[in-house]
């Protein structure tokens, strides 16, 4: 208690650290529910490979894995500063706190950017979801079907991404205020769980859908 | 305080370094050499070695209460339920039109 | 910080301290009122459907008939069953019994309640939508509550609206879930241990992790089939190249184990009623508790007997079959627990406990005849028939709503602080409970001869039966309206209630009725079991 | 006393008209008997216990039992024991009713909103009729009694160029036969029976199928054996001839160029050959394998790239979808079959 912040916690906790643990664990069990959402995406698209894997090597090849790479690497360093920024507010530097919260919106808002360019370039070229689909599908009848998958997980997940950036920027807001101490930082930690989550569904679409 | 355990700087950057490396990994696996019919094992692979150190570390799991390790175990552990479920459904579909 | 006499109730004033209220007892309370309202209007379509089925022919149109066939389930299973008993006897009640002054995140409870009205106002706004039906301004999505594609597959705006709904109410329950579950490990008072809380608790706790794990399933599934209407994405739509088995697969993923989120609380309640109407510590406290979890985990491996002659492989349907096998097998175990927890117990036949014993009743019945149907020879007939409906709703209806009434009224005086009318209670339950056997017990027979579900005509060799049914849902209306009666009658002009009425040993009848707004003054120690009746 | 809800039993379900519908009928009379036992063991108990043990004052003492061991495993052991049985009985019945013989007749099925059509190999089609007061007659399909049939069904659309309309899900069920199954649109579902008793007998479609769900009734009637020989000769109620569906297979194998690229007598041409194609066995480029059976064949009419049989290259063969009915597809499924 070196800066004599006491935080006051809510009436039908013990103590701080009651309201840190309980509040971290609620955080987690909501992740499970947000796993279990994304796994039926995830066990759709297996199926759906499975059924026609040519079908999807040929959609595979339509995304520029270049683009996925790039994005890949933005969200993984968006996870460290996220991790960074947590660690921050943990020994009480409210400065590098907020310089690496606003880092992370950033690097947010630049994956957000790769993916509207992206969408555009598939939007124009006429490779949209199911029946909107109107590019050519090279004798694959159900390539439409790819496109479905591609937009409603990385759509999905960008949405993801937004509700993230919008939640980081409200505990920047609140560190920037100095809300933040060594015995209070329960929201920055919590909205950094979600974050990661965020990367790490995204590390998982990444091979899944650039890739193989 | 173990709630409060700070993990020092160096591990996170450590570990960042080792995701960057894994995604070059993966990419390289995927498409500079040709491991057909393998590539999507090996991707799959790679990418749950990634969420794991994401989760231990950046989670903060490595340092966490037990509870949470079993909870977010719980949540794959139930995916992995749906999809087997539903595979032996898809993977034993008998020629429905044929005789048995 | 209050006067005595200062409670939950009366500690703020205002229709705006109710609204943002984040005492788990208001937002039950809330929760009640709103479930409540959707309850008359499920229960309403519930006698449109039996007026159309009174007689062969058609009363209704078969647009119509199917409308309200589609808003009976849904507003049912969506908006009262689900929600039903741990969104309102939960939050009131489970703080209370482990001794905790709120749930955990009290912010969040408060949210849910919202999500819940978002999506019960999508539900109703889905009324006036889509091709209208009845004096041009009523519609609505026409396609069962379960939304099999390919049938739902077409653009309708009451179809999408409908999904949206199932989809946002589902976030209500995934909020509820997160909430006790962390409520549960956390938030226990000192000295009360897992092998100490009540079984009302272990049944929730086994409830909230189905909510949590499966609800997601089912919100992403429809909100896929919203974009199936919408952009037209194939995945469950074989022209498009996808598979409407899966939907089926992916929804009762969520579906099966949600008839458990029904049931399970429902299981809990019978639980404190029997042990504290026969002032006897329950049997097997043990084997009660884990049975709920048992219940809830295998309650995952099961759904695809809800499929067996969808085109599903046969040894899946097998493999579902042995499955299914095992639910009933934690199932029993609570039911003779129960019967032998009153044995040499000092049985008192108040209202609630009425309830609890038709619960016994009903329930067995609906038990056994899900092994009619998990036995998968038989239920290659019986899948889709009326037996199918006689069967859950011996469960759903005479199971889980007997629970809700039961528990309503043991707690009724810790809530309100006021005594109900004993005679006017009892004779719901005789009105409710008779005209519910007669009700559904033909339909087992209507469903032995063949009649298939959701026909809005049938033919003439089924109409005597159907007739004797569609009578008994009149008397059970009735009921339902005595029993409205009793609670209303009971709030307003009710005698005090003591803080234990009942003479029970749980946690809640130790502070007053109704209960301050922090619950305890001093959170309490716990030093035995639950049921200590000596 | 066995007897009495055995006989209720019996009053309750249809007649049986199949074997399998027997023996369903004795695993419901099983189920119907101990649960009847079960549930008056519970209810005996029950209003026993509360007679029995009733509050006398407020100060009763009751006994303080938390446990009993050998009762509780008993209650837990005698259901599982029970159950077992009864899946593997019911495991049994069914697998039987799921196993078709080889030689069974095929019957094809169409199921569209709302009704049915029956299709004989011989061309023959069977759809619902209208009497002389305008009432829908329901279409009725003629099997011969003690001849296993095997129905292959499938959904379609009225209109098949109708791009908002979709195929929906049916279900086809005889309650005389004890039997069902889902009809899937773009797949082909098999339904088998075999009748032991000539009669009429209804079917309902149970998979909820929209407004006219409930008036999707047909009829299967169950006939001597000569008299369907001459039912199918034609001598009885039959229309004009019509070509059988694998002669109109025929047809579309010759006009719609499938003839270009698969041979009739084994020669790999451009693609595999139709001779045996049916029930063999397709290695496919990525390593998997299947039978080629009903499904198989329609999706590689319809989408050809979707798997490529070792030997062959991808991309040879327009896509069919669209270009075909649903009905095309089926006859010349039939046609290949024929091809042996």
């Amino acid at each position: 208690m070196s800066t004599g912040n006491t935080h006051h916690y809510a009436h039908h906790f013990e103590s701080a650290e009651h309201e840190y643990e309980s509040s971290k664990q609620g955080v987690w069990i909501f992740l499970t529910s947000e796993i279990l959402m994304f796994g039926v995406l995830f066990v759709g698209y297996m199926i759906y490979h499975h059924m026609y894997p040519e079908m999807f090597k040929y959609g595979a090849k339509a995304l520029d894995w270049r683009l996925g790479a790039l994005n890949t690497v933005v969200l993984l360093t968006s996870s460290l500063t996220m991790v960074l920024g947590v660690h921050y507010c943990q020994v009480n530097n409210k400065q590098k706190a907020v310089m690496n919260l606003a880092i992370t919106i950033a690097c947010g808002a630049i994956f957000m950017v790769v993916k509207y360019f992206e969408y555009s370039h598939k939007i124009h070229a006429g490779k949209l979801p199911g029946m909107w689909f109107t590019a050519d599908t090279h004798g694959f009848e159900n390539l439409p079907l790819y496109f479905s998958f591609y937009f409603m997980m990385t759509g999905l997940h960008g949405i993801h991404v937004l509700a993230g950036m919008c939640l980081i920027l409200w505990v920047l807001i609140r560190a920037n205020r100095g809300e933040f101490n060594e015995n209070y930082y329960t929201p920055v930690e919590g909205v950094g769980l979600f974050w990661h989550l965020v990367d790490l569904i995204w590390i998982f679409l990444f091979p899944l859908l650039y890739l193989v | 305080m173990s709630a409060h355990h700070v993990v020092p700087l160096k591990t996170f950057l450590k570990v960042f370094w080792a995701l960057i490396g894994l995604t070059a990994l993966t990419v390289v696996t995927a498409k500079g050499m040709d491991l057909h019919p393998f590539n999507g094992v090996v991707a799959f692979s790679i990418a749950s070695v990634k969420g794991f150190l994401v989760m231990a570390f950046f989670m903060h799991l490595k340092y966490d209460d037990k509870a949470n390790r079993y909870i977010i175990i719980s949540s794959f552990f139930f995916v992995f339920l749906l999809f087997i479920f539903v595979v032996l459904d898809l993977g034993t579909r008998i020629p429905q039109a044929s005789t048995l | 910080m209050a006067g005595a006499g200062s409670n939950y109730l009366n500690h703020e004033k205002g229709i705006m301290s109710w609204l943002t209220s984040r005492d788990h007892k208001r937002i039950g309370l809330l929760y009640f009122y709103t479930v409540g309202f959707f309850f008359l209007l499920g229960g309403i379509f519930a006698m449109l459907i039996r007026t159309e089925l009174f007689s062969a022919g058609m009363q209704f149109t078969p647009e119509l008939y199917n409308r309200f066939m589609t808003y009976h389930g849904v507003i049912m299973v969506f908006f009262v069953i689900i929600p039903g008993i741990p969104a309102i006897l939960g939050n009131i009640i489970m703080p209370l019994q482990i001794g905790a002054r709120d749930v955990a995140f009290p912010l969040v409870n408060l949210m849910s309640w919202y999500c819940y009205i978002a999506g019960a106002a999508l539900g109703v706004a889905s009324l006036f939508m889509g091709e209208t039906v009845l004096w041009g301004i009523f519609g609505g999505a026409d396609t069962g509550w379960t939304f099999y594609t390919p049938y739902s597959i077409k653009f309708s705006a009451a179809n999408i609206t409908a999904a949206f709904a199932a989809f946002v109410a589902g976030f209500s329950s995934i909020l509820t879930g997160v909430n006790f579950v962390a409520t549960v490990h956390k938030l226990r008072c000192p000295g009360m241990t897992m092998n100490r809380i009540p079984l009302f608790v272990w049944a929730l706790y086994a409830t909230a992790i189905l909510q949590v794990l499966a609800t997601p399933v089912v919100g992403i599934t429809v909100a896929l089939l919203a974009m199936e209407n919408i952009f037209g994405i194939g995945f469950f739509d074989p022209e498009l190249g996808g598979d409407p088995v899966l939907f089926q697969h992916f929804f009762w993923f969520y579906s099966h184990p949600a008839v458990y989120i029904m049931i399970l609380p429902a299981m809990g309640v019978i639980s404190e009623l029997i042990t504290a109407f026969s002032k006897k510590t329950i049997f097997g406290y043990t084997a009660i508790a884990y049975s709920s979890l048992a219940i809830a985990g295998v309650s995952f491996l099961v759904w695809g007997h809800h499929m067996y002659v969808s085109s599903q492989s046969e040894i899946a349907g097998l493999v579902f079959s042995i499955l299914t096998m095992f639910v009933g097998v934690p199932t029993a175990i609570k039911l003779f627990n129960w019967l032998a927890t009153l044995y040499k117990g000092s049985i008192q036949m108040q209202s609630p406990m009425l309830y609890a014993l038709g619960f016994l009743f009903i329930f067995t019945i609906g038990g056994v005849t899900g092994i009619f149907l998990a036995t998968i020879a038989t239920d290659v007939h019986f899948h889709d028939t009326y037996f199918v409906v006689a069967h859950f709703h011996y469960v759903m209806v005479g199971g889980t709503l007997m629970a809700i009434m039961g528990g309503a009224l043991y707690w009724f005086p810790k809530i309100t602080g006021k005594m109900f009318n004993e005679s006017i209670a009892r004779m719901s339950f005789v009105f409710i409970f008779v005209g519910f056997n007669v009700t559904f017990f033909p339909q087992f027979i209507l469903g032995a001869m063949g009649m298939p579900r959701r026909y809005a005509d049938y033919l003439p060799a089924f109409e005597s039966l159907n007739r004797i049914s569609s009578l008994g849902s009149y008397v059970i209306g009735f009921g339902f309206i005595i029993a409205l009666y009793v609670f209303i009658n009971g709030w307003r002009k009710g005698a005090p209630a003591p803080a234990n009425p009942w003479g029970a040993k749980t946690l809640e009848w130790t502070v007053p009725s109704p209960p301050p707004h922090e619950n305890f003054d001093k959170i309490p120690t716990v030093t035995a079991g639950p049921y200590e009746y000596r | 006393m066995w007897w009495i809800p055995a006989a209720a039993a019996q009053t309750f379900m249809p007649p049986a008209a199949t074997d399998i519908a027997k023996r369903v009928n004795s695993i419901y009379e099983f189920l119907v008997i101990s649960s009847l036992i079960s549930f008056v063991i519970v209810i005996v108990g029950l209003v026993y216990f509360i007679q029995k043990y009733k509050r006398k004052s407020e100060n009763d003492k009751t006994a303080y039992i938390t446990h009993n061991y050998t009762l509780e495993f008993l209650w837990s052991f005698i259901p599982f024991v029970l159950f077992m049985v009864l899946f593997a009985w019911g495991a049994k019945v069914y697998w039987d009713m799921r196993v078709s013989p080889e030689d069974a007749m095929e019957i094809h099925v169409n199921a569209k909103k709302w009704d049915w059509e029956f299709i004989y190999k011989n061309g023959r089609k069977i759809t619902s009729d209208v009497d002389d007061k305008g009432k829908r007659i329901p279409p009725t399909m003629v099997v011969p009694v003690n001849k296993p049939v095997k129905l292959i069904m499938t959904s379609i659309k009225l209109n098949p160029n109708d791009k908002r309309d979709r195929a929906v899900l049916h279900s086809f069920f005889v309650p005389a036969f004890r039997t069902k199954q889902d009809i899937v649109p773009g797949r082909y579902t098999a339904l088998y029976f075999t009748p032991t008793k000539v009669g009429n007998f209804h079917v309902f479609c149970t998979e909820y199928c929209g407004t006219g769900h409930s008036q999707m009734l047909g009829m299967v009637k169950v006939v001597e054996d000569n008299d369907f020989n001459n039912w199918v000769l034609g001598s009885e109620g039959g229309g004009p001839k019509e070509l059988s569906m694998a002669d109109k297979g025929k047809q579309i194998y010759a006009t719609r160029a499938c003839i270009g690229c698969h041979s009739l007598d084994g020669t790999p041409m451009t693609g595999p050959t139709w001779k045996g194609l049916y029930g063999s066995d397709r290695q496919f480029n990525d390593g998997t394998s299947t039978t080629a059976d009903e499904n198989y064949l329609r999706e590689s009419i319809l989408n050809a790239n979707a798997k490529i049989v070792k030997g062959f290259t991808a991309n040879q063969m327009p896509s069919f979808q669209g270009q075909l009915t649903d009905e095309d597809v089926t006859n010349v499924i039939e046609f290949i079959k024929s091809v042996k």
